[in-house]
């Protein structure tokens, strides 16, 4: 399969932020069933920033563009999402510090580094009902496509959205274990993570950003 | 939205500048980072203290920034731990060769920015440490949490390490002591009404008009249970049983006894409150050294109160006495 | 209606138990005739100063009490002014051959009760005389009114005055002082929503979600218009505009500015109108030497502000600057 | 027409609290739409103690009765209508203090006493919309009957609810000018006035209490 470029990079988050900004009210309506209602909000106010800034964004490499991406959410962003986002990022960055392109191969080593790196920070585990819990399957989905050179960039998208949407449902009966939404117990079962809807939403829309028909939409 | 506010993302700010302008000797304010601190802080002979959570608990902390109080507060949006940035940086702007102190309450949010924090300025070479609250006996300590979680019993912590730290105590005898004040207070809540995040515009949660949340949380977190509402002493009863039960607490004990309102219960209600818990104390043997009965630390304009109960010793019943001066004069 | 209560007969008589149990050095209750006094007074050296109203203001009046404010309070039931008999036995148990000063919010019930008592004391040779405080802008002195209201401006007649006294001030003298402070205090209030009086146990008025209450009474009474919710700072213009011009205030002035809330909103808003008072001040080029931002006088759990500007000078700053202590240290 | 007793004073008065009791809630609310709402609470107050201590009243005049109501009322009565209601019933005292029966023509100068007693102390008028409105129009109608030993006690008592009563309307869209209601100004036009409908309600509860037929119910 073809490279993934700066330039597809720079369209993935572009799109990523569209739909932060797009579905403020929504994500902190998604936090207030089990948790305090801030999500949306905090996620907003730091790819507010990103689009703000988005033309003087260092764009020497991917790494160090997702570094200006990771700095700007640890500066701007609350709650638990600044300290997760912000480590997601910035560990995705150190694997491709001097890079212009990456292969696929790549983009699932920065993946599970982001993984681990939010595993790290915030002490949660697979099965705690945190956006995890969609990371995990949708680098896994991406897992089965490495090395497979006929591979369709947007089929692999596509894949990929399809399993953080199933993540939605598959957890919804979970009990959440992490973030404020613990705290309420056994009351965070049966309303969907606001985490897990964003990664799910966002990776659905970069589909349709970039031409390629989503399997099925987010709840 | 039934609030005084222009444009809901500027509430922190504009709050904020209000109390530098209600405060123009006591307070600075630097807007980048949020930060309001002591205009006669940091000194080389005290160990700085700060705090930052989410907004919205006002007078905590921001108004509890004063001599023998905290030294510094840098509160994120409402109810949202404030970015790593904001906390590096009042760790920063504070920072004393005597050492800063961070007292964090037991939020995953708060805890995470901290952390971050406090590595950074601690790979720049900062004397900092941190401690972390969690007097809430609402929610148990389990798998399901990353532990209890810390409300109004911070106010405690705060007002004994600020009056050790004016007498000169070290950083590390400050979070001795903050550890024991935090083992021996004890807090829970409850909600009459839910409350509503300017930038949200609608309520946090919904609650019948004959409903109260038991155990609820500062940021409107649903709480142990949801219960038919209750006459006064009723609800003082559960509070008091499960607080004075966490400890537990003895016959004997002297105490400091905290009612909180959460901020939309007027102070009337809060010494009906107080009243049904003096009586408690009583029976149960307990002697009142001093008591608080007020706004501590609220959750915007919930209709709401908790119950703390602080063992003392001479040791902390001087700390409690000792001269203090901020915003809201609530000691 | 979501309040801490038992039977609603004993919200005033429970309240003022709770007042004295946390209070159990500094004051005294009589629950025969809701009077709550210093446990130190009367003194023959020291003019006593004794206020009450109906309850549902607190702190006002009965949180006062305390050396340096009033000597006693004596609340009839919510909203309504004491009978003549409470008000009789507290200018009674105050008397002092120096004299007892009635300070009188000015509503046709109080007048009545508080008239009739110091007619009964005079008769009874008790040195007594009364003052009546008229603060409120919002409503205009008409032959449709018994004139203005007194409101949030009182507490600066009583902190004046309850400090003048300290210093041994004579009853004339005091009238005086009072006389002064009144004329040169101005108040404005607003509502956001409406109150619930226990024993009523439904609201006082209707409001819409997008309305406010402009010039609200401090009992719920109508002010002088209901319009659309504003902004925090077009409503601080609204009210700083109708007590400045009423004065009117003049550039130069030095002042106390006081931003009240009405009991159901939070003090970081409060800090929001405290802000843009602030600004206005500066435009007008007056000094704000001190303010007062926090409850101060409330009706019951109603959202809502009132803003108050006293002109000062050098008498005034110093009487405003003497120690007080009281239940809520609210100066 | 024969004299009024004692047992008829009495009888009255017990017919009043009861009206004053029952209708706590009811005389709050009207006092709500202009007022502050307590009207009925602080009526009821002072009732509630007139018949708690019903058995020891002291009995040996009319006068010393009303006295002991009086005397009852501004102890536990708050609000204006402590001030109001005791003046009035002191000044009807005074007049009747060792009679153990009164005339009409007694009645109406008791009346009469009270009225200006109320008028002295809260400086109100004709026409300020208060329960003088009522209560000015009732010693009129009695006044009619004085002399005429005729009258029948019923009637008289049912043609005085019945200018009560209509003080209600006749009142409803005047400008309150005094209590709390007075501050309301203009707002206070097209509800009727809380004392006005109290002193109506007692009279034509009177009324059945005596067996006579009402002309027509308070509103
Ligand atoms: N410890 C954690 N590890 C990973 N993700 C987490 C953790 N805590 C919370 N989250 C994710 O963050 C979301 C909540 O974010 P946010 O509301 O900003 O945090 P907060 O709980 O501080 O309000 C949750 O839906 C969850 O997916
Ligand atoms: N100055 C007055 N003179 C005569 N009656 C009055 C006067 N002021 C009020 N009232 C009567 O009292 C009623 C209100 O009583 P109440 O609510 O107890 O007094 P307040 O205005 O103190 O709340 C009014 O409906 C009116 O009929
Ligand atoms: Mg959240
Ligand atoms: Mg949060
Ligand atoms: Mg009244
Ligand atoms: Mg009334």
């Amino acid at each position: 399969m073809k490279e993934i470029t700066l330039a597809d990079v720079e369209r993935a988050i572009q799109s990523i932020a569209d739909t932060a900004l797009r579905n403020e009210k929504y994500f902190s309506e998604l936090d207030s069933a089990a948790g305090d209602a801030d999500f949306g909000v905090s996620l907003a106010s730091g790819f507010r920033v990103v689009q703000k800034d988005w033309d003087q964004l260092d764009r020497s490499s991917i790494g160090a563009f997702l570094l200006k991406i990771s700095m700007i959410i640890s500066r701007n962003v609350g709650g638990c999402s600044g300290p997760i986002w912000g480590t997601g990022f910035m560990r995705a960055a150190a694997l491709s510090r001097d890079k212009t392109s990456i292969t696929l191969d790549e983009l699932e080593k920065m993946l599970t580094a982001a993984i681990e790196g939010i595993q790290q920070r915030g002490g949660a585990v697979a099965g705690d009902k945190t956006l995890l819990d969609a990371l995990i399957p949708v680098r896994d989905k991406i897992k089965e496509y490495v090395g497979r050179d006929d591979a369709d960039p947007g089929e692999v998208l596509r894949e990929a959205a399809a399993v953080a949407t199933d993540a939605i449902e598959r957890t919804r009966d979970w009990v959440a274990k992490r973030g404020r939404q613990s705290f309420t117990g056994e009351r965070s079962i049966g309303s969907p993570d606001p985490g897990i809807v964003a990664v799910a939403t966002m990776l659905n829309d970069l589909c349709k950003a970039v031409g390629v028909e989503p399997v099925s939409k987010a709840s | 939205m039934k609030k005084f506010v222009n444009d809901p993302a500027n509430f922190v700010p504009e709050m904020l500048e209000g109390v530098a302008l209600a405060n123009p000797e006591l307070l600075r304010y630097k807007p980048e980072y949020n930060i309001i601190y002591r205009a006669d802080r940091p000194r080389d002979d005290k160990v700085s203290i700060v705090q930052g959570s989410g907004s919205g608990h006002e007078p905590a902390h921001i108004m509890a920034v004063g001599p023998g109080m905290l030294d510094a507060a840098s509160p994120g949006n409402v109810f949202s731990a404030p970015p790593m940035e904001f906390c590096y940086e009042c760790i920063k702007l504070m920072n004393s060769p005597k050492g800063v102190l961070v007292l964090i309450n037991n939020y995953q949010g708060d805890r995470m920015n901290w952390d971050m924090a406090v590595e950074m300025a601690q790979a720049e070479g900062i004397n900092v440490k941190s401690f972390v609250i969690d007097d809430d006996v609402a929610v148990q300590d389990s798998t399901h949490t990353v532990g209890r979680r810390g409300v109004a019993g911070n106010f405690f912590v705060i007002k004994a390490c600020g009056a050790a730290a004016e007498k000169g105590a070290s950083l590390d005898d400050l979070l001795k002591l903050a550890a024991k004040v935090n083992s021996q207070v004890r807090t829970m809540g409850i909600a009459l009404t839910s409350c509503t995040p300017p930038a949200k515009g609608t309520p946090i949660f919904e609650i019948g008009p004959d409903e109260m949340e038991v155990g609820v949380g500062i940021h409107g977190e649903p709480g142990r249970r949801r219960d038919k509402l209750k006459s006064a002493d009723a609800i003082v009863d559960e509070l008091f049983d499960a607080v004075y039960n966490d400890l537990p607490f003895k016959s004997g004990d002297r105490v400091a006894v905290m009612i909180n309102g959460l901020g939309g219960t007027p102070i009337s209600e809060l010494y009906i409150l107080y009243r049904r818990a003096a009586q408690r104390c009583k029976e149960k043997g307990l002697t009142i050294v001093r008591n608080y009965v007020g706004e501590y630390c609220t959750s915007l304009e919930m209709a709401g109160a908790s119950l703390t109960l602080l063992r003392l010793d001479n040791e902390l019943e001087e700390l409690l006495a000792a001269p203090a001066e901020i915003a809201v004069r609530v000691f």
